[in-house]
């Protein structure tokens, strides 16, 4: 590892040390965080160093003890609290969007909610239907959330601590192939928005609007495509709600052409709302019809070549912006 | 005690008086949406909060008017949220099933059964983390004893030792079904067994045995040494809210409970068998409480007399500041919604 | 009411009694179904007829009564389960999404589903933020269910019986602003394929596509229109999981505009799929961009004013149609 | 008798066997996902499982490779299943969390723990609505318990006498969580008492009590006499799953498990301070069974050699199924997911 480099989980496990350092009211929560270290790492050390009371090991009880964040937000703790992967999430997902999302608002205002839900989610390695799933498009509809996405080391250090330090309650979704990927980290640089997208590889041929894991394929993608004279710009969204449509429509002004890419399953899932906004709001820039490059309608299989088949790889991402970008020669 | 007793002999006739009167309001359209009311539970809500202390914290359900209006929270902030105005303790945004009030710690009614334990303890390990000698009151009724979180609720409470006070408001009913046939233990105290957690059952028509125990275990948890739970036996005189009849409960379980009789008695009397030593007593535990109060000398007929009237005129007062408060207007949402924001722009 | 005519709780009734007479192994189970008849009546009578085994109220378990459910289909019952509200169905989703939609296919295709999950949604009359949402767009994206949304009597007949008789897990979702509304029944008149989309109303002029209560303000508003010469084409989807994407295309096709009205919060809602494949399959079609016609991006007030002006009226789709076709004259 | 110990021991090496070569498939590249293993549980999956007729019903969790095995769903289906092929008996679709045998009442390994509950009191409810003297038999960790589902699947098992044998692995941890860290009440039989359900405590290293206990259960279950619950008190000696090497655990602890000692004799013996009397049995419970059946004359050494040389046969036989059976096709998939579609056209 280069120096000023480190894995996504270790960005995280410092964000969460140096904001708890800073704040003696944000505790960690969940399953395993405490004494076992967490299941990816994300804790481990902060038993130690802050006790029981502040990183709290939780029975299997996901509805309870997400709503025990609430209720702890409720009273200015700055409760994180850990799903241990976002399959568990169904079920609390009434203490997110009934009590969560909808106290401060219920209230007429009355409450902060500084609550920061964690979790895993995403296609990892076979671990078959049950454990690969997203749930994007089921907060992403719920007013009163925020949601962030970071996929680079860099952005999970800057998002989870302005996550923590916010008073709205944030869902940080992350993902299980991206926790021992590395990058750069300067714990010291400026943190944009936590919302603001984020151009990361410009191009003028085509606008690739993606998130999370699905950044890194679609950068390769766009460099495969750069050698056959297509250049992608790649957008990161960093966050899901909101989103932040002007660098996207700023983006699109030059390129004229979308494609999403999500790895969640197509219909109705994160890529539907970017495409609907984007169509309405980009018509007469787009010069073809938008696409999304997704995940398959299944489940997710535990055979490891189905499941591969089952969601975007970087030859499809190619494909499909080589096919949109065929008659490259033909507009102006 | 005798104080105490006229104080909570005033606060049931409020709640008595508030709660009709919410009814002919909705009934006039003033109120909309889901209204459940209390006649019956007063002695309940009465008798536990006013063994709470300031610092304490009050988590309850949609039936939880009384609840608010006990713990302080202003009759014309709670008729006007009924209203759905400004002047509302939740500005009007969260209706009779949302009373929230930061300042009372009156931390809001739920609407989804099973939510308030959560809450209840997240508020507890807030208090126990910062060593505080608070603890929190957490309302649920006997139907939500069978939401799994109570389970996992009352786990992760005497797992840490968390200052919650689990009260249950055994009304005997789950809407239209009867406890028998919504738990396979119907006594909800000897539940807490599975989580070694001390729990009592207690006659909840009965304002001072409420107080009493409430105020007992209030003074174990607030000392640190874990949670509690106590059951009180009470009724709803009413259906479960203003759409339901509640014909589906036996006259002779209704009037026992309205009259604090035994149902044997009363189904006798029905029969028109009543014995002669079977006296009827005159009417509901509330009415019951006045009584006795006489009797023993401490509330004369004119100081009844002159409770009643002020109570009157406090739900009359309140129904007016209601009345005449604003409509909160489409800005007022938004910012409930962005109430934590701080400025911050999001892109 | 009208001979031929009926309310739609009574529509659901019948249904369920008629499925219940022709097959022991239907059985319904739900919070208040059976003594109490139902919240909204539709179980009415059936626990006197067929005995508390086949109609059976639960306790408030709302993801154990539904994963009851799960575990009778597998044996071949036929659960049909309430939910009494869809709002309460966040804590029932494990049991819809990880066990009914994923079970038949993790076992490689062994096991049956015959699982009816029945639930109103929707906005009613000032029942606040928790208990005014919809899930649309959560059971949308997941491969294995299927969704049906009746908004007459007629359909919800039509529909709950079919959903009754696939051995396929479906979610009915009804509305409670539509249980007491009442429209012809026609108890022998041939039902379409349950997913078929209708045209509920011709017209040259624009598509309007919708679902469940919105397609009585969208049928309202097109009355409105037309008298001012816009004749808009109104299609009620009745299901969103699959979705009749060729009725909507050949639609289109006549309309060239497309309006989308629904009444969830815009922001990834339905309605966003909806304009995506749409915007993606028609985009040369449309001449201009298609639009939605939604909920406000905030949860639901209490206060009767402001929840009104939270979903869609039938002056806002008046109006954004009306927008739309301005520029009817200059077209071919 | 002795006849079913051996059968039990042989099926306890299977097991044994079998999982750890699955262990030595996963390092090799051959098994993905998430194994969890079951080396020390043997004896409570093998003795609850002789004791379930043919008719019942079996629903598990993740760990419930033995549970198939025992069942009778063929080695070679189930090491196919956990290489994902198409022989698998899920069809390669499931993987090893997700074993299926519809034929053999095999009901799934659920991997969100906490569903095994209502798939377990869903299939009975079939069973008891058609009067049917079937049982279902219901697997699940002692972290399991604390998931709302149990609280909620039990109340209902108890409250409609459904027929259903609740079965706990306690294995003592939730991951790295031990059960006094999860648990208010670490007896978890006792939490059956929220439900009035009888439930008994048993040692789970002993086979033989492990099936007395489940047949003499089942009996009651299937007369339809309404849910029971054991607790089996057993331990496993891998990490929770090959991703885990459980090295939160003292030693001591490990130890006396594996050795069916003392943990204060084991404590004694680490220390070199070991009495002659606490003299070390040899192996762990599946060596303690062979070492007594050969005691009693019921195994000689010749046969408990080729009973080990039939396991390994059985293994090997396993594994080359699943390395020839083919890899299911997308088309595979999409079957699977249209399975119950009937040919109906959608659309
Ligand atoms: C999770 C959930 N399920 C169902 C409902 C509908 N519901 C509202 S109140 C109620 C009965 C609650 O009974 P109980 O807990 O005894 O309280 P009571 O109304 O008797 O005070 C039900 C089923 C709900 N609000 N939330
Ligand atoms: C709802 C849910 N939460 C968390 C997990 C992650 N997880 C998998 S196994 C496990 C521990 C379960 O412990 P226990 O029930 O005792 O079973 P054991 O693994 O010991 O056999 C956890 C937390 C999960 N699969 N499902
Ligand atoms: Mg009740
Ligand atoms: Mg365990």
């Amino acid at each position: 590892m280069k120096s000023g480099e480190c894995l996504y989980w270790q960005a995280l496990n410092r964000a969460l040390d140096a904001e708890m350092v800073a704040d003696g009211d944000v505790i960690v929560l969940g399953e395993d965080v405490g004494l076992y270290g967490g299941s990816y790492r994300v804790t481990e050390g902060l038993y130690a160093k802050y006790g029981e009371w502040r990183v709290r090991d939780t029975p299997i009880s996901e509805g309870s003890f997400t709503g025990l964040g609430v209720g702890a937000a409720l009273v200015g703790l700055r409760p994180v609290v850990e799903i241990m992967t976002i399959n568990f999430a169904l079920l609390a997902l009434d203490a997110i969007i009934n009590m969560a999302a909808k106290i401060p608002f219920m209230s007429g205002g009355q409450f902060p909610m500084p609550l920061v839900v964690r979790m895993p989610g995403g296609v990892a390695r076979q671990l078959a239907a049950q454990h690969s799933q997203r749930l994007e498009q089921t907060l992403m509809n719920v007013p009163g959330l925020r949601i962030a996405v970071p996929a680079t080391p860099q952005d999970a250090w800057w998002q989870l601590r302005q996550a923590i330090r916010s008073d709205e309650p944030i869902v940080v979704l992350e993902h299980e192939l991206l926790y021992f990927g590395k990058g750069p980290l300067d714990e010291h640089a400026e943190a944009p928005p936590m919302h603001r997208a984020r151009v990361c590889r410009p191009g003028d041929d085509l606008t690739i609007v993606t998130y999370s894991r699905m950044r890194d394929l679609s950068l390769q993608a766009a460099e495969q495509l750069a050698e056959k004279g297509i250049e992608a710009e790649v957008i990161d969204l960093r966050s899901l709600r909101p989103i932040d449509w002007d660098t996207c429509i700023r983006s699109l002004g030059k390129t004229h052409r979308l494609l999403v890419v999500e790895e969640d399953s197509c219909f109705a899932g994160a890529g539907a709302e970017i495409v609907a906004t984007l169509a309405e709001r980009c018509f007469f820039t787009l010069d073809q019809a938008p696409r999304r490059v997704a995940g398959r309608e299944l489940p997710i299989a535990y055979n490891a070549r189905l499941e591969a088949a089952s969601i975007p790889s970087v030859s499809t991402i190619v494909a499909v912006a080589g096919a949109m970008c065929e008659n490259k020669g033909d507009l102006p | 005690m005798s104080d105490l007793l006229k104080k909570m002999l005033r606060d049931m006739l409020l709640a008595r008086a508030f709660e009709e009167r919410a009814a002919e309001e909705y009934t006039q359209g003033n109120i909309g949406g889901f209204l459940h009311l209390y006649p019956g539970e007063e002695a309940v809500g009465v008798g536990v909060l006013h063994a709470a202390e300031p610092a304490d914290y009050i988590v309850s359900t949609y039936r939880e008017h009384v609840h608010a209006l006990v713990r302080g929270v202003p009759p014309g902030a709670v008729m006007a949220e009924l209203f759905g105005r400004k002047g509302g303790c939740s500005g009007g945004m969260g209706g009779s099933m949302h009373l929230f009030d930061r300042e009372r710690r009156f931390m809001g009614g739920y609407a989804i059964v099973g939510e308030t334990f959560p809450v209840a303890i997240g508020i507890a390990y807030a208090i126990a983390l910062r060593e505080l000698p608070e603890a929190v009151i957490c309302f649920f009724g006997d139907g939500a004893v069978n939401q799994g979180t109570f389970h996992e609720s009352l786990n992760m409470a005497a797992l840490w030792k968390l200052p919650v006070l689990f009260v249950c408001e055994n009304n005997h009913y789950q809407i239209g079904t009867e406890i028998h046939r919504h738990s396979a233990v119907a006594e909800v105290y000897k539940r807490a067994c599975a989580y070694r957690m001390p729990a009592r059952r207690i006659d909840g028509m009965d304002v001072l045995a409420v107080h009493q125990a409430s105020r007992e275990a209030l003074a174990q948890v607030r000392a640190g040494n874990g949670p509690q739970l106590l059951e009180f036996e009470t009724y709803r005189f009413r259906g479960h809210s203003m759409a339901d009849s509640g014909n589906y409960r036996p006259r002779v379980e209704v009037r026992a409970y309205e009259d604090k009789g035994d149902p044997l008695d009363v189904a006798m009397a029905e029969a028109g068998m009543d014995y002669p030593a079977a006296a009827r007593q005159s009417g509901d535990h509330i009415g019951r409480l006045a009584e006795q109060l006489g009797r023993d000398g401490h509330l004369s007929a004119e100081g009844l007399a002159a409770m009643k009237v002020e109570v009157a005129d406090t739900v009359a007062k309140a129904v007016a500041f209601a009345a005449d408060s604003p409509q909160p207007v489409m800005a007022d949402a938004e910012a409930a919604l962005d109430c934590n924001r701080n400025r911050e722009v999001l892109i």
